[in-house]
């Protein structure tokens, strides 16, 4: 009996040599956690793609009724909609994997994007700047430290890093070191840095920024458009990151169970104030794509956006209990709100009848989600 | 360490919240002398007040593991019905405010449903309360003001034993969650099932019925919260409420309540929590703070509070270590 | 950009009827309610298609609003910018895809997009309404304490309507018992109540108090009645009030006499001559027309109530409700 | 012969495709116990799991008193008076003895639905004093040890006057005193002609309670009879289907000189006082003490996990930095913790995953960080090979599903697969069976014969005198005695343990 099973074992083992990668992916799938045999691979599908499925059918829907939806125009708004808001989101996923929560990245946004401004503006108005904190230091009537220079932008997109950075740097050590719960620790980031982020420049928005930076939104290489380059590369790195490196590993085992990971010899601390860092390192990325599109540092960018950001990695299946999360599921979260998003505005709907209709769709993707999964339960 | 030092190592500790409550108060009463008036301190309670209506409501939800978004919303759609039943059909005040108290019962039920029988994630379910909720509030008055009779706003001066009215309201909401959390069945087997869902289970605790519960109990509170805030401003517009969720989590987690369920209580903690938060703000507005500089001030207060709570958590771990050997080897 | 304007056509081949996009940052207040109304209903009345879009104070998903009604192909955009930087950088998508674009209440911070604008002068209309206060304070012959609800900071009208109260201020150096006690908002009701109460705890010799928006009446009034300060104008304990926007409340507390002036900005005026000026472009096919136009604005005073009280919309309103 | 209360017949149950019980045909008599063995993952605790209305069966049915009985859900089991004492145990940290005793029904202020808070903690005290544990009903069981929330445990099923008691390995946190209350306690619950079943791979403790013994193997029953009839041999033969010859195997001859592992006067305020203690490589050092006696802190401290006052500890000559676990593992020091559940595994994660866990290091690319899955997956999977851990798929299990004592198993895999140079385990046997324990014993001393010095933490002194080449006895967080294996002596090594507390009862 004993050698049977472990012949099966290996047997499945070394005849499954595709598993093997199913077989990692599978140690978060099922909601309910349970063994599955045959339908292994079934319920993998199901679970893995099933957002995608869900906003695929949703667009069918629609098709007759907005055509437009699918022009080129519109297509490459939905696109550019998705790219920074993705970013974003794969920030958050690192954070919520250690059943934590990072409710500071929309401050860091505003932040960066100030900040960033500042360095890299041309001429500004005395009669609007004179009375910032930073006037005649960082910001004078020519503009900021870094204007003129031709690579401004880059300098300044290399300052917002660091101070985004230095943010998660605090949060991260925060939670992590001294214990602080991730809740309120990155809420009062969250109120501290966005209100910095406005006295700054005194509430005002910073236009004029240099052209090479405004281009980043609009520009493209080989007819890709940098955003798209960008959350792609931003992406990949971050799946390889979680699903085949070291880090990643064991940045798991701390969302499941952060004692025995601590006496395995995982230096918890250090990989917990990680990914608090490069959740704060995705949304100044984020801030780079939006304020160059906007074309301005703001002092209240991406004020609205945490439930997006949350939402669109809850909606896919990543746990705010911790442990559980994938980055293919963040985009697909990610592409469903932007995409539903998109869809509220092309339908013209009155004003009073968007957020209900909203609501409601995103009630019937949980529901189905929420089916699905009992139904790969049953199929076992 | 004697046994004395100990004990008094060991009540600082425990206390810290409460000290470091009255380190504010005095240092503000320094800094603005006539900060330090019970009429002031009345003042703070009173503007507390509706959002500790609802962070009780949310400590509910919070000792499950649950988190409720949607009270923002529920606040504005009930406090609409109200309005609207009294300006459009005449309703006389009090059956105004039972209809709109029962909407928002029925929100909490709706939550409440859709988390436990339906399985959806507390967040998704909440969001989307959150989101529709405010829709069911424009749809309603087309995103206009709803003005409320002068009969209603009355009650802001009403006192009750020499209490404010919404102090009182407040305070019999606190009294109410505090008994039931802490001397009744249901009660205790609700930090149970925050603690451990799968063993609860196993002890045949009905633990689906006590989250439905939180939700509803929630949504009451919210309601409430509505009704103690429009009693004061006679007006409501579109954004009213929004936001206040994070307030009311923000006082309750501040008040010592894990998002992840079993622990935190009604009194003292989210109680404390939230008067806090709102003696800072008046304390700011006291001491006449740059409006800039203030919301950065604020943050690092309460950033300094939670410090101070959980680095007060690690030490007392550390005296309460049994201690193996006999008393006299240490 | 050619397939969805091909889309577009064919969509609209059914009607002739012309489609105009309405953007607006949110309609949280009776002012920007008013104006919506008076704008949707305007076009309806002239026959076109109206698009709605709610920004719900959000710049990104304005942008993105106004890039889907591109989409969409309408022949005219129409928005009230969550901000004038924004006004600019939507502009210029609108120039881009050559639809006329009409930009209302808000000025956008430059003319790099060519625009049809209608928009009024917060920062001088609330020196107007402040002034008017720091007459009637003159005349109680004594020094007052001055005190300003300002609104949320990152809302440039908020900081427009604060600067032009500090204009006033200025204007009369000697009025002043001290500087001004500014007293924060976050443009939402219960913040208001709440440090308004501390402030005038802190200062029970407030006397002068300007409201940046008119929908925090109702709450200074609760505020203020139980400490006796919501008194007449004339009367000892009366606060010299002020207000901006000029909405219903605004027009019956200057009937009463509790208010002493609000800055009005003519929403109607506002929107009629966007409107004119899109409607001529339209018909006549223009892609970028460009064109500033100027809402003088103006306070309605204690001073002025009778003669001026018909220009308010607030007023209108408050009539058409009477009916 | 005693009237029947409770009878399974053809009880099926399978998880997903494994049959884990089939056709389970067992009687229980009112005042009598029925002693159930079997090896890891028989399917003991499913069985009483079916009972307890936590799991429904497949196929069959059970009957109490004759009348049909399905539970819908551990509800159900208790209302009809069924007791259930978990495997692992079911207490809530965050509130207090007492509450956690009346937690299914507390008593009430009339018909008031307030607690009876006084009427309460006096029967909790009751309660507490039959069971022999000295604390307040009022103390958070957080603050309690294992043994003492096991104890609560127990306490709990006292406490609701059932007629059927499950006990699912009820002493694997107990040591010798406690359990000797428990039995005593059991045995007065016989008395009153409650029907017992008690689940226990101590096979010397399920002689000495119980009256008829039942042996499942592989979800069946093998064999039933009375206690008479079954020497401790056939119980392990019909257990693992085959003639067992010996329970320990004997120690390696492989002790060196060199000291491996040194601790020199390793002190503590309340904790431990001047510990001096050397491992050599090859050899197994038995450490032994009482519940409380301070090992486990001990242990904590050495490898990194508690800080210490003064002292120092070495591996091969090389100082530990100390308070840093990831620096004693490269140090070349393991620790299996002795609480599975919260500090042993990742219970959502595989099988595999587990066992890779802390070696994951030696498996990644430098720099990249990339692990190379392959590699990784052959190491754990031989590993929990070789350990004979009992599951469908080592890829795709979770541990969570997996046996009690299979997930002691897994634990100890994860630290075989470092390769350590000194290997501290804190009550590796707890709650496994004989052919599982033989096997951690022999995978002990195959690692010291390869060289490795060992740390065995044991409160069962059988077999700490069985495979280790020396015992020290730990007491009051002081080490009070050493023993070669020459000199190994029941009667002088317990006199060691219990000393000073007699002393303390004296004075
Ligand atoms: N929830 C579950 N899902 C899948 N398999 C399970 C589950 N629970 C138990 N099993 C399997 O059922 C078999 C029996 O488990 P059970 O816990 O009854 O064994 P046991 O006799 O109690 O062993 P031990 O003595 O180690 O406790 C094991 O092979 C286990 O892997
Ligand atoms: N009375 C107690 N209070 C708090 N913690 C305790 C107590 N007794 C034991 N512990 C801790 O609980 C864990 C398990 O203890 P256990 O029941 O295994 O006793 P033990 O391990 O035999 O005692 P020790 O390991 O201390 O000799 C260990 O970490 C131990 O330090
Ligand atoms: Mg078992
Ligand atoms: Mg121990």
């Amino acid at each position: 009996m004993e050698t049977q099973e472990t012949n099966q074992v290996s047997g499945s083992y070394r005849t499954g040599g595709n598993r093997l990668s199913h077989a990692f992916g599978r140690m978060f799938l099922p909601r309910r956690d349970t063994i599955s045999i045959g339908s292994l691979a079934k319920n993998a599908l199901l679970s893995e793609y099933f957002v995608l499925y869900l906003s695929i059918a949703y667009m069918i829907v629609l098709w007759p009724i907005i055509p437009w939806m699918f022009g080129a125009q519109n297509v490459s708004d939905i696109l550019s909609n998705m790219w920074p808001l993705l970013i974003i989101a794969i920030g958050q996923t690192f954070v919520l994997i250690t059943a934590g929560i990072d409710l500071s990245q929309t401050s860091v946004m505003a932040l960066t994007s100030v900040v960033g401004a500042m360095l890299m503006v041309g001429h500004v108005d005395p009669l609007l700047f004179s009375k910032s904190p930073v006037w005649g230091i960082l910001l004078t009537e020519e503009g900021g430290l870094l204007s003129g220079y031709s690579l401004s932008f880059i300098f300044a997109i290399v300052a917002m890093l660091a101070i985004g950075a230095l943010v998660g740097l605090f949060n991260g050590i925060a939670v992590a070191v001294f214990r602080m719960p991730a809740f309120i620790v990155t809420l009062v980031s969250m109120m501290f840095f966005s209100a910095i982020a406005v006295y700054l420049p005194k509430s005002e928005n910073i236009q004029g920024l240099p052209e090479a930076y405004t281009s980043i939104s609009s520009g493209s290489l080989l007819g890709i458009p940098y955003p798209l380059l960008l959350a792609v590369a931003v992406g990949v790195a971050a799946h390889i990151l979680l699903s085949r490196t070291l880090y990643g590993r064991r940045l798991y085992a701390i969302g499941i169970n952060p004692t025995a990971s601590a006496i395995s010899g995982i230096p918890t601390k250090r990989i917990v104030v990680l990914a608090y860092v490069i959740s704060a390192l995705c949304a100044t990325l984020g801030a780079v794509l939006y304020s160059s599109r906007l074309e301005m540092g703001r002092p209240t960018l991406g004020d609205m956006q945490f439930i997006d950001i949350v939402g669109a990695n809850v909606i896919a299946g990543v746990s705010l209990a911790g442990g559980k999360g994938k980055i293919t599921w963040t985009l697909f979260g990610v592409f469903f709100f932007v995409l539903l998003a998109n869809s509220l505005n092309l339908l013209n709907l009155p004003f009073y009848m968007i957020d209900i209709v909203k609501g409601a769709v995103i009630l019937a993707a949980a529901l189905l989600d929420v089916a699905r999964n009992r139904a790969a339960i049953q199929s076992r | 360490m004697n046994t004395l030092q100990v004990w008094v190592v060991r009540t600082l500790l425990k206390n810290t919240t409460i000290i470091l409550f009255l380190l504010l108060f005095v240092g503000f009463g320094l800094l603005a002398p006539n900060f330090l008036s019970l009429r002031n301190l009345e003042i703070i309670i009173s503007n507390a007040s509706y959002i500790g209506i609802i962070a009780v409501g949310m400590t509910f939800v919070l000792l499950t593991g649950g988190i409720d978004l949607s009270v923002g919303s529920v606040m504005y759609v009930s406090a609409v019905v109200v309005g609207l039943l009294i300006e459009n059909y005449d309703f006389s005040i009090a059956a105004a405010l039972m209809v709109g108290f029962l909407a928002g019962l029925a929100f909490g039920l709706f939550n409440a449903v859709v988390i436990t029988l339906l399985g959806i994630p507390p967040f998704i379910a909440t969001l989307v309360t959150m989101i529709a909720g405010r829709g069911v509030g424009l749809l309603l008055t087309r995103s206009a003001a709803v003005d409320f009779p002068d009969e209603l706003t009355m009650l802001s001066a009403v006192r009750v034993f020499g209490i404010q009215l919404n102090i009182f309201i407040f305070a019999l909401v606190v009294l109410a969650a505090t008994v039931f959390l802490m001397l009744t069945a249901s009660g205790r087997r609700l930090y149970a099932v925050g603690n451990d869902p799968e063993a609860a289970r196993k002890a045949g605790i009905n633990a689906t019925a006590l989250i439905a519960m939180t939700y509803v109990i929630s949504g009451g509170c919210a309601a409430l919260a509505g009704f103690v805030s429009i009693s004061q401003l006679g007006r409501v517009n579109a954004g009213f409420g929004m936001g206040d969720e994070f307030d009311a989590i923000a006082a309750a987690v501040l008040g010592g309540a894990s998002l992840f369920g079993g622990v935190g209580t009604a009194f003292p903690g989210t109680v404390l929590g939230t008067i806090m938060i709102q003696m800072v703000q008046a304390g700011l507005v006291f001491i006449r703070v740059d409006l800039y500089i203030q919301p950065i001030v604020m943050g690092g207060i309460i950033f300094f509070a939670v410090f101070l709570d959980s680095f007060r958590r690690v030490q007392l771990k550390k005296l309460e270590r049994r201690n193996i050997m006999r008393l006299s080897d240490s | 950009l050619v397939v969805p304007m091909a889309f577009a056509s064919s969509a609209y081949a059914a009607d002739k009827k012309l489609t105009i996009a309405f953007s607006f940052q949110d309609l949280e207040t009776e002012f920007w309610v008013a104006g919506h109304q008076a704008i949707t209903s305007t076009l309806e009345e002239r026959g076109f298609n109206v698009i709605e879009k709610n920004a719900s104070e959000d710049a990104n998903k304005q942008l993105e609003q106004v890039k889907s009604v591109i989409a969409q192909g309408v022949d005219g955009i129409i928005i009230i910018p969550k901000d004038g930087e924004l006004a600019v950088t939507i502009g210029k998508l609108a120039n881009q895809a050559g639809i006329p674009y009409g930009v209302f209440n808000r000025p956008p911070s430059s003319k790099d997009a060519k625009a049809l604008v209608a928009v009024a002068d917060n920062r001088k209309i609330s020196a107007e309404a402040a002034g008017f206060m720091a007459e009637q304070a003159k005349k109680l012959g004594r020094k007052v304490t001055p005190a300003i609800l300002v609104g949320d900071l990152g809302d440039p009208n908020a900081v427009e309507r604060r600067q032009g109260f500090l204009d006033a201020i200025e204007a009369n150096p000697d009025l002043w018992t001290g500087a001004p006690i500014e007293i924060p908002t976050k443009w939402d009701a219960n913040t208001a109540l709440a440090n308004l109460q501390s402030a005038l705890q802190a200062n029970p010799d407030i006397d002068f108090l300007f409201v940046s928006s008119d929908f925090l009446f109702p709450v200074v009034k609760s505020v203020l009645a139980p400490l006796g300060k919501w008194e007449k104008s004339g009367s000892d304990n009366h606060v010299i009030l002020g207000g901006v926007d000029g909405d219903k409340t605004a027009c019956k507390l200057l009937g009463d006499g509790y208010l002493d002036a609000t800055g009005v900005q003519d929403v109607y005026n506002e929107a009629d001559l966007v409107l004119d000026a899109i409607t001529e472009a339209v018909k006549a096919g223009e892609k970028t027309p460009e064109k500033w136009m100027l809402d003088p604005g103006f306070a309605l005073t204690l001073g002025n109530y009778d003669a001026k009280k018909d220009d308010m919309w607030g007023c209108k309103l408050l009539a058409q409700k009477g009916k | 012969m005693t009237n029947t209360l409770f009878s399974f017949s053809g009880i099926c149950k399978a998880f997903f495709g494994v049959q884990v019980l089939d056709g389970i045909d067992l009687e229980l008599h009112s005042g009598r116990v029925l002693g159930l063995i079997g090896e890891n993952g028989a399917g003991k605790s499913t069985l009483m799991n079916v009972m307890g209305g936590v799991l429904r069966p497949e196929r069959g049915t059970m009957r109490m008193e004759g009348r049909l009985y399905e539970p819908k859900g551990p509800a159900d089991a208790s209302a009809s008076g069924i007791g259930f004492i978990h495997q692992e145990l079911n207490l809530f940290t965050n509130l207090t003895i007492a509450e956690n005793i009346f937690i299914e029904d507390f008593p009430r202020l009339g018909w008031l639905p307030f607690i009876h808070h006084r009427r309460m903690a006096d029967r909790a005290r009751e309660l507490l004093a039959d069971i022999g544990l000295a604390a307040s009903p009022w103390t958070p069981v957080e603050r309690l040890s294992p043994g003492e929330r096991q104890l609560v445990e127990i306490a709990k099923v006292l406490a609701s006057d059932a007629r059927i008691i499950l006990f699912d390995e009820p002493t694997t946190s107990l040591t010798a005193k406690e359990t000797a209350v428990l039995f005593d306690v059991i045995r007065r619950l016989k008395a009153r002609g409650v029907a017992i079943v008690y689940i226990s791979h101590i096979l010397s403790d399920v002689v000495a309670l119980s009256d008829d013994i039942a042996v499942l193997r592989d979800g069946a029953l093998v064999a039933t009879g009375r206690v008479e009839d079954f020497p401790i041999p056939r119980m392990i033969s019909s257990m693992v289907g085959r003639d067992v010859k010996s329970i320990f195997p004997p120690p390696p001859q492989s002790v060196r000189e060199a000291a491996i592992l040194e601790v020199r006067g390793l002190s503590q305020p309340g904790v431990a006082r001047n510990i001096d203690l050397a491992v050599h490589s090859g050899e197994i050092v038995g450490m032994f003490g009482l519940m409380g006696a301070g090992r486990t802190e001990l242990v904590r401290m050495i490898y990194g996990l508690d800080p210490y006052a003064e002292g120092g500890v070495t591996i091969a000559g090389k100082p530990l930095p100390g308070g840093d676990p990831a620096a004693s593992i490269v140090g070349g020091l393991a620790f299996v913790t002795e609480n599975r559940r919260e500090e042993g595994l990742l219970m959502s994660m595989p099988i595999a995953e587990n066992i890779g866990l802390v070696a994951l290091p030696g498996y990644a690319r430098p720099y990249s960080g990339i692990i190379d899955q392959k590699r990784l997956y052959d190491a754990a999977t031989g590993i929990a090979t070789d350990l004979r851990i009992k599951a469908a798929s080592y890829l795709r299990q979770s541990a969570k599903s997996l046996s009690g004592g299979n997930q002691q198993k897994v634990v100890i895999g994860k630290w075989l697969m470092a390769r350590p140079k000194v290997l501290i385990v804190d009550e590796p046997t707890r709650g496994i069976d004989v052919g599982a324990k033989f096997e951690v014993y022999t995978i002990l001393g195959n690692l010291a014969e390869a060289g490795s010095g060992i740390l065995f933490i044991s409160s069962e002194l059988e077999e700490l005198m069985g495979v280790a080449h020396r015992i020290v006895v730990m007491n009051r967080g002081e080490i009070v005695g050493s023993f070669q294996r020459s000199e190994f002596d029941r009667e002088r090594i317990m006199a060691a343990a219990f000393r000073q507390s007699t002393e303390e009862t004296a004075a």
